[in-house]
């Protein structure tokens, strides 16, 4: 259990203060994603539980309290954004590093499980993004430490080593507790266990990855996780031909009255279907790999949603040449009411 | 003996048994306590340093000991002792009023006039004139326009109030006779610069061409291997005697706060009273007033005082009583 | 509740470069502290400090004060909560720091106020300041602007460079007087350039160049041996800039001279500006160069208006000891540590704080 | 065919310190050049510069040797691509080079070969340059040893510490004959520590504090007027190690010391290392002060295996120049200018070159 | 019409010498996307066509030689992969720079569209990832190069912000030249009209996105676009129940004899299709965005498909709760012969 509750502010000239703070509790063994905007302070909250900057509040794991420890006792393993591998030494060496301290794993094991056995001698410097971030996260792990805290472990990765190392991590991390940071949606849910929202540096919305993710709570989660957030006008969405209701769809908090958005993630919007709510005209189709994102212009409103069908299927004439003309054919569109959340903006 | 005491040529003086009434007890009680001190330290005017330098390795040799020389000017050498607390054996400068006017009576109570030194002019073989100049007309060339003559710093240096002390002297009357009027002075006046601090570093600017003409001591002049042109009693305030010594005084130099009056060039020496090893000190002092020293005097372009002349007054080490005179005064100098 | 704290990430981390970073960190502690504290703090340590310096010397064991600035030093350390090695730090480095400072805060304390005082109100040792905060600049000031291309050059790198680079730091070990001596040779009369003149055709001006006891020499002298500083201090500058900032600007439009005016050389200037201020140090504490090059020297003294004679601060205060002794000279150089102390705290101060880049 | 190329770019672009991407640009060009053919081209240079010298001082105009050199550099930078400003660069940084370089090297050229030869055989001369390295270094050490801490705690920062910093930087500015007085009278019989006795009890060794006359003076009055130099470097290597480095560290259990000494250290110890060279430099050159404060010492001479006493190569060269005159002063100051250069360039080279990291 | 023909030898100590080699051409208003694993040589080859490396070979834009022309005069704009911000200029000023030396656009109409309008009067040390990198493209775009080198521009946005500068970024290279060097798949589909893989400094196949993503010429380039890439025994694929043949399958250039992999991609795999080829156990079930990512066994290869499905409708157990846990149950598998295509790995 890692128990955090800090504050803690940042100056620098030129820029506004910044505040990050932040309650939460990690249980044992959990993972929990912090996903937020670029900008949102969670390389800044990582770097206050592992004791790197003056805070108010306090921080504990497993019932000891690591307020007033230095970051070296913390026993938090830390991946940092910018991988902060030790230059002067080979990537041998920085993997060994932590072995003068702790009981720690043999670093050529770890180095071919990360698939870089083959740079063991290499010098930092001289690596690739990838390549370092893959050495960096061998060397958080080589130590074993009691709880993990990712910036962004896999950023730099090309995909396949990314889906690789996202498995690999997602094994090391089944029960293992720790926090990580990511903007990947597709990362966050595969090794989420629970998901907290930051924003402006305040945690925002906590909760599992489904009710993060189908059930946003603020029209900000709902955009940042991806899902459609609409506004709504008295409770009403305008769309082509009239005006849709929502009343008590889906999870909603929201009365009727008091909403202004609903939130509708882009998979659930169905498209074509026997029973449409309305029709709306397509004003891009992206290609993804191995689908169609179709965006769909519903009253000026921007909505998305999935196709599966190939290209030469759509029943739009757009086609995914990265052009930006528009295909103005129009679609059937339902947006199930059990899938759909209302919110209000606060 | 009082002030009025003869003005001799500072060469011909046979006399060389004064001893004054320094008790034999006084020497042996010297030795006696100190056989040990296998070092000894000697503060000297960087005029000074050629014949010391020649000296040391054989006096090393003939007592068996470690001679630790510090050159420096001789005002910097006097204020070591004075003002930074510094211990030496020997002090050695240029002018013996420095020793009679710092060191005495704080530091020390006696001191010995050893040796003169004349001023003389060095030039280079290209230097403006070289090939005209001699004792008879160095003034006309020094007087030419655009000739640049350097010497020391008057307020720092004796050596630089000397020189200019010279150039005054050449349009005083001595026998009614003048070596040049007062135009040719004042032109040569303008020709004159001060390049430096202490007389140490002329030689070095006279050898970069940045000055055509250096006055300072021939003792230096005569070590450097560069031409030079040494110059008449009638300037070189290298006479100790009472006719010059007036002739001397009529030269008087302002610099730094202080009036310098002309005076015949009278080297000092002494063993300080904070000296750690005075045996040897005195024993350096012994050395340099008898025979040998006198030859490495010189040798080295200085002009030994023989006998030497030690102060009436004072602790005068019996060693050294022994090869001088006391006076109250050397020529019109009092001591 | 503080933790284990680095001050110098708060406001430093996401610089790019050593400068941003080390700049950035000027203003330690102060983003939770109270910036009006951090002020009174330092106020009270330095006051703290004086009145033991006071106590040890009247009680006549100066040598006390050390152990109580090392110890106070350690105290503060371990209250900022910056670990044993942190105190340990700290207290090594005030060894230093008392090295350094006791000889000349016992000099100073030495000083009777009344004479320096009046010694500040002599013409000749204004003078003797002016020149020697004035000659200096302009030592520096060469010494930057032919400095600033050498490093370039070294920073880029080239074959052969360890050769070039020994050579910059040789008049390092040159004694200084023999530093004198080398340079009248090699630029008086007999040497390079000795004596040759230029003319200015239209307004009729000769410029001969001669070092001896002019300016151009005394600057010269001084270059020589602070040159060096400045060209150190500009490489590592420049060395620090990151390449791939530099090469932004050229795709962006900017040739090598556009890009070193806009991007070098405004992210290595504190670096450069360091090696300018240690050149001038330099050479304000030059003694034996200049007292054989340049002894005195003719120049225009701005505030009388005309042009006088004076002598380098060092040169005088040399020749005020051996004329007037050391209560005097020791005025004179307390009045020259002053004027620097001052000189440095406004450079570090004003010239380092632009303000905005962080 | 070669475009546009920085050279720098190549080996050191993914460093993420400032040293590792200065050190990478040692080997400039030779990624695609041929490392052979870029020494050859070195010693091609030089001897071409050599014989442009000798040729010049031979007709007598040593100065047209200086407009050779900079057209050469510029020559060699138009050659080596480096654009408009790069051959402007060249030539400038040449000037300085010329004015650094030009009266050493004129007064290396007017040396007697078989004096300096006869010079380089006396005991005396020997023993003057052997005093002349190793007691520099000791004040190196000391300055180093000291240095770095306070260096660490400048690097850190901490309110009031442009007040300290001013103090570290004011020795640079005291003449040297001040220097020398102030330490004399700071450590000296009535300053602080004078006389001071340390009794190490077993060994019944009594160690008596005294400055005067001593090796403990020498290095004393060569560290303060060189520890400036070692702290200064030394702070602005500390601030360029990157501080998530440093975290990573911490993070993987090091404490402040054990970061400090695995990771700290290494990445400033080039920095270090040139702030200590230029202490050890630095010190080489002081004349005024160790005049003052130890004109000569005893000290424990090697080769010969005893205790004997010497000067300061500076005072020794003072010395021979004032009984023995300028050509065997000169010798000596060729043979400690030789010596410190070939110290230099082993420095630069075999310390500089640790293999290994880029 | 850019032209590139180069190649070019890097050295560091304690690493090999890397070699880049490049032919390619890009014509007018194409956007090449260069793909490859993170250290395959993508940033040196960009570096070189700027002309910040020493090279063999010749540049040339739109007919006119550029290789030995400085890098400010071949106008071409460059987003770095590390921003490359002028830490000492206001955002603003970073991005006015290049209006000293070309007619450009006005900065803060540029912000303003990359989103980060509120930024101008910051300096870049205090931006976070996504924020600096949204400078720097603007700062490029805003001097109107002839031609664009972007070095990831996107990767460190957060991902609703990748999205619209994605879409942003789409209209702008519409009609413009440029290499775009990325690793994420989905912006490559997206941008790219061409694309080129480069493997260890080399570049191994050119083509159109569909060519390159549906018809990869080597098992590296299969495996490298995320196509499931299987090892054939004797021309024949070994399936839990038998061996399948592909003779002449898809646009297969590999005979069946000389053919050792097969290459389909998971969106074209068949899950419990009416006919399936055959079954095989489920290994892991991933969440991503809105569908699940099934792994499967097959005879010890990894067979990756996708599975519309939600979660609790799936055949198997398997849940996203990314724990390791896998789920054994079988499912049945068709891969459709015009999707698969034979390779031999060279
Ligand atoms: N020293 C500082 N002073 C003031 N603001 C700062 C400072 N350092 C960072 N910031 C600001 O704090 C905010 C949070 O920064 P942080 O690095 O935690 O963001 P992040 O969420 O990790 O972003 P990214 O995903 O882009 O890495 C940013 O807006 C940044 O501009
Ligand atoms: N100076 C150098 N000397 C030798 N090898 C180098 C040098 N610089 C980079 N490399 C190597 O060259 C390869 C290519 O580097 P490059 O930066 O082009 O990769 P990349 O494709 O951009 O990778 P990423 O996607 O991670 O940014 C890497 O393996 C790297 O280790
Ligand atoms: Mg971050
Ligand atoms: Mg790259």
């Amino acid at each position: 259990m890692l128990d955090i509750d800090v504050s803690a502010t940042f100056t620098a000239e030129g820029a506004d203060r910044f505040r990050v703070a932040a309650d939460l509790s990690v249980a044992d063994g959990e993972t929990l994603v912090v996903l937020g905007p670029s900008g949102s302070g969670k390389s800044l909250l990582l770097e206050t539980v592992a004791g790197f900057h003056d805070h108010e509040g306090r921080v504990a794991l497993a019932g000891r309290d690591l307020t007033d420890r230095p970051p070296e006792e913390r026993g938090l393993g830390f991946v940092f954004q910018d991988y902060a591998l030790f230059p002067h030494m080979s990537v041998r060496e920085n993997v060994a590093f932590g072995g003068n301290y702790h009981d720690a794993r043999d670093p050529d094991d770890l180095l071919a499980e990360f698939g870089v056995a083959d740079l063991a001698d290499r010098y930092p410097p001289t690596l690739s993004g990838g390549e370092s971030q893959r050495v960096a996260l061998a060397r958080a792990l080589a130590v074993r430490p009691d709880a993990f805290l990712l910036d962004e472990p896999l950023s730099a990765l090309d995909v396949p080593t990314r889906q690789t190392l996202r498995e690999l991590l997602a094994d090391v991390l089944a029960d293992q507790t720790a926090m990580y940071v990511t903007h990947n949606r597709t990362t966050a849910r595969a090794v989420a266990d629970r998901v907290a929202v930051i924003r402006d540096g305040e945690i925002v919305q906590t909760g599992s990855p489904e009710a993060v993710f189908e059930r946003p709570d603020t029209p900000f989660v709902a955009r940042f996780t991806g899902a459609n957030c609409l506004e709504l006008d008295g409770g009403a969405l305008a769309v082509p031909d009239g005006r849709l209701r929502f009343d008590g769809a889906g999870a909603s908090e929201a009365t009727a009255e008091s909403a202004t958005h609903l939130a509708v993630r882009p998979e659930h919007v169905e498209l074509d279907p026997a029973d449409p709510d309305f029709a709306a005209p397509v004003e891009r189709v992206v290609r993804e790999d191995g689908r169609n994102r179709i965006a769909l212009d519903v009253a000026g409103q921007r909505l998305d949603a999935y196709a599966d069908a190939d290209i030469a299927e759509l029943p739009a004439s757009g086609r995914s040449d990265g052009d930006a003309s528009a295909a103005h054919d129009s679609v059937g569109v339902a947006l199930p009411r059990d899938r759909v959340t209302t919110l209000s903006d606060r | 003996v009082g002030g009025e005491s003869s003005g001799q040529e500072t060469t011909t003086d046979g006399e060389s048994e004064t001893t004054t009434g320094i008790g034999n007890a006084t020497e042996a009680s010297e030795d006696a306590p100190t056989p040990t001190a296998d070092s000894a330290t000697v503060f000297h005017a960087g005029s000074l340093a050629p014949p010391f330098s020649a000296a040391e390795p054989e006096f090393e040799e003939k007592y068996g000991v470690t001679v630790n020389r510090e050159a420096k000017g001789s005002v910097a050498s006097t204020k070591k002792i004075t003002t930074q607390g510094r211990s030496a054996d020997v002090l050695g400068v240029s002018d013996f009023r420095l020793i009679r006017d710092m060191v005495v009576p704080e530091y020390g109570s006696w001191y010995a006039v050893f040796a003169t030194n004349a001023m003389s002019l060095q030039y280079r073989e290209d230097s403006p004139g070289a090939d005209e100049i001699g004792p008879d007309n160095w003034w006309e060339i020094l007087s030419r326009d655009g000739v640049k003559v350097g010497h020391s710093d008057p307020a720092v240096d004796p050596g630089g109030y000397r020189a200019v002390m010279a150039v005054q002297l050449g349009k005083e009357k001595l026998d009614g006779q003048r070596l040049y009027d007062r135009q040719t002075y004042d032109r040569i006046r303008d020709n004159m610069t001060v390049p430096t601090g202490t007389e140490t570093k002329l030689e070095g600017q006279l050898k970069a061409g940045k000055l055509d003409y250096a006055l300072y001591y021939r003792s230096i002049a005569s070590q450097s291997g560069l031409p030079h042109v040494d110059l008449q009693p009638h300037v070189d305030l290298s006479k100790l005697n009472r006719k010059y010594a007036q002739h001397y005084e009529k030269a008087t130099v302002t610099a730094g706060g202080n009036e310098y009056v002309g005076a015949p060039i009278a080297y000092g020496i002494t063993v300080p009273s904070v000296a750690e090893a005075p045996v040897r000190g005195a024993q350096w002092v012994e050395y340099m007033i008898t025979d040998p020293g006198r030859r490495i005097l010189k040798n080295k372009g200085l002009i030994p005082k023989t006998p030497a002349v030690v102060t009436k007054d004072g602790d005068v080490p019996a060693r050294v009583a022994k090869h001088a005179e006391a006076k109250t005064s050397v020529g019109p100098l009092e001591l | 509740m503080s933790t284990d704290t680095e001050t110098r990430g708060e406001a430093g981390r996401r610089s790019d470069d050593a400068s941003a970073s080390r700049r950035a960190t000027d203003s330690p502690a102060e983003s939770l502290g109270d910036r009006i504290g951090a002020g009174t703090t330092v106020l009270a340590v330095v006051s703290v400090q004086l009145v033991a310096f006071a106590a040890a010397l009247a009680v006549g064991y100066p040598g006390a004060y050390a152990g109580f600035a090392v110890l106070s030093a350690a105290a503060i350390a371990a209250r900022r909560n910056r670990g044993a090695f942190g105190v340990l730090a700290a207290a090594l480095g005030t060894v230093l720091l008392v090295a350094l400072g006791l000889p000349l805060l016992m000099m100073v304390a030495r000083q009777d106020p009344g004479l320096v005082a009046e010694t500040a109100a002599d013409p000749a040792v204004q003078q003797a300041l002016y020149l020697s905060v004035y000659a200096p600049l302009l030592a520096a000031v060469a010494s930057v602007a032919l400095g600033v291309p050498l490093a370039l050059v070294l920073a880029r790198g080239f074959p052969g460079q360890q050769l070039v680079e020994s050579l910059v730091d040789l008049p390092l070990v040159v004694p200084h007087s023999v530093a004198g001596l080398a340079i009248l040779f090699g630029f008086g009369e007999g040497g390079a350039f000795g004596g040759v003149e230029f003319t200015v055709p239209v307004i009729e001006f000769t410029f001969k160049f001669t070092v001896l006891q002019t300016m151009l020499g005394m600057v010269l002298a001084m270059t020589f041996v602070s040159a060096p500083f400045a060209v150190n201090a500009a490489r590592e500058a420049f060395e620090s800039v990151p390449t791939r900032v530099e090469w932004a600007a050229r795709t962006l439009g900017a040739n090598r001279f556009e890009t070193f005016r806009r991007v070098t050389a405004p992210l290595a200037w504190r670096g450069v500006l360091t090696g300018g201020v240690l050149a001038w140090a330099r050479a304000v504490s030059e003694f034996g160069a200049v007292a054989i090059v340049a002894y005195s020297v003719e120049f225009f003294y701005l505030p009388e208006g005309e042009s006088l004679s004076a002598q380098h601060a060092p040169v005088f205060i040399y020749n005020t000891y051996l004329s007037s002794g050391l209560q005097r000279s020791g005025a004179v150089a307390t009045l020259l540590l002053a004027l620097s102390a001052l000189i440095f705290l406004l450079v570090r101060t004003v010239a380092y704080d632009d303000g905005g880049w962080p």
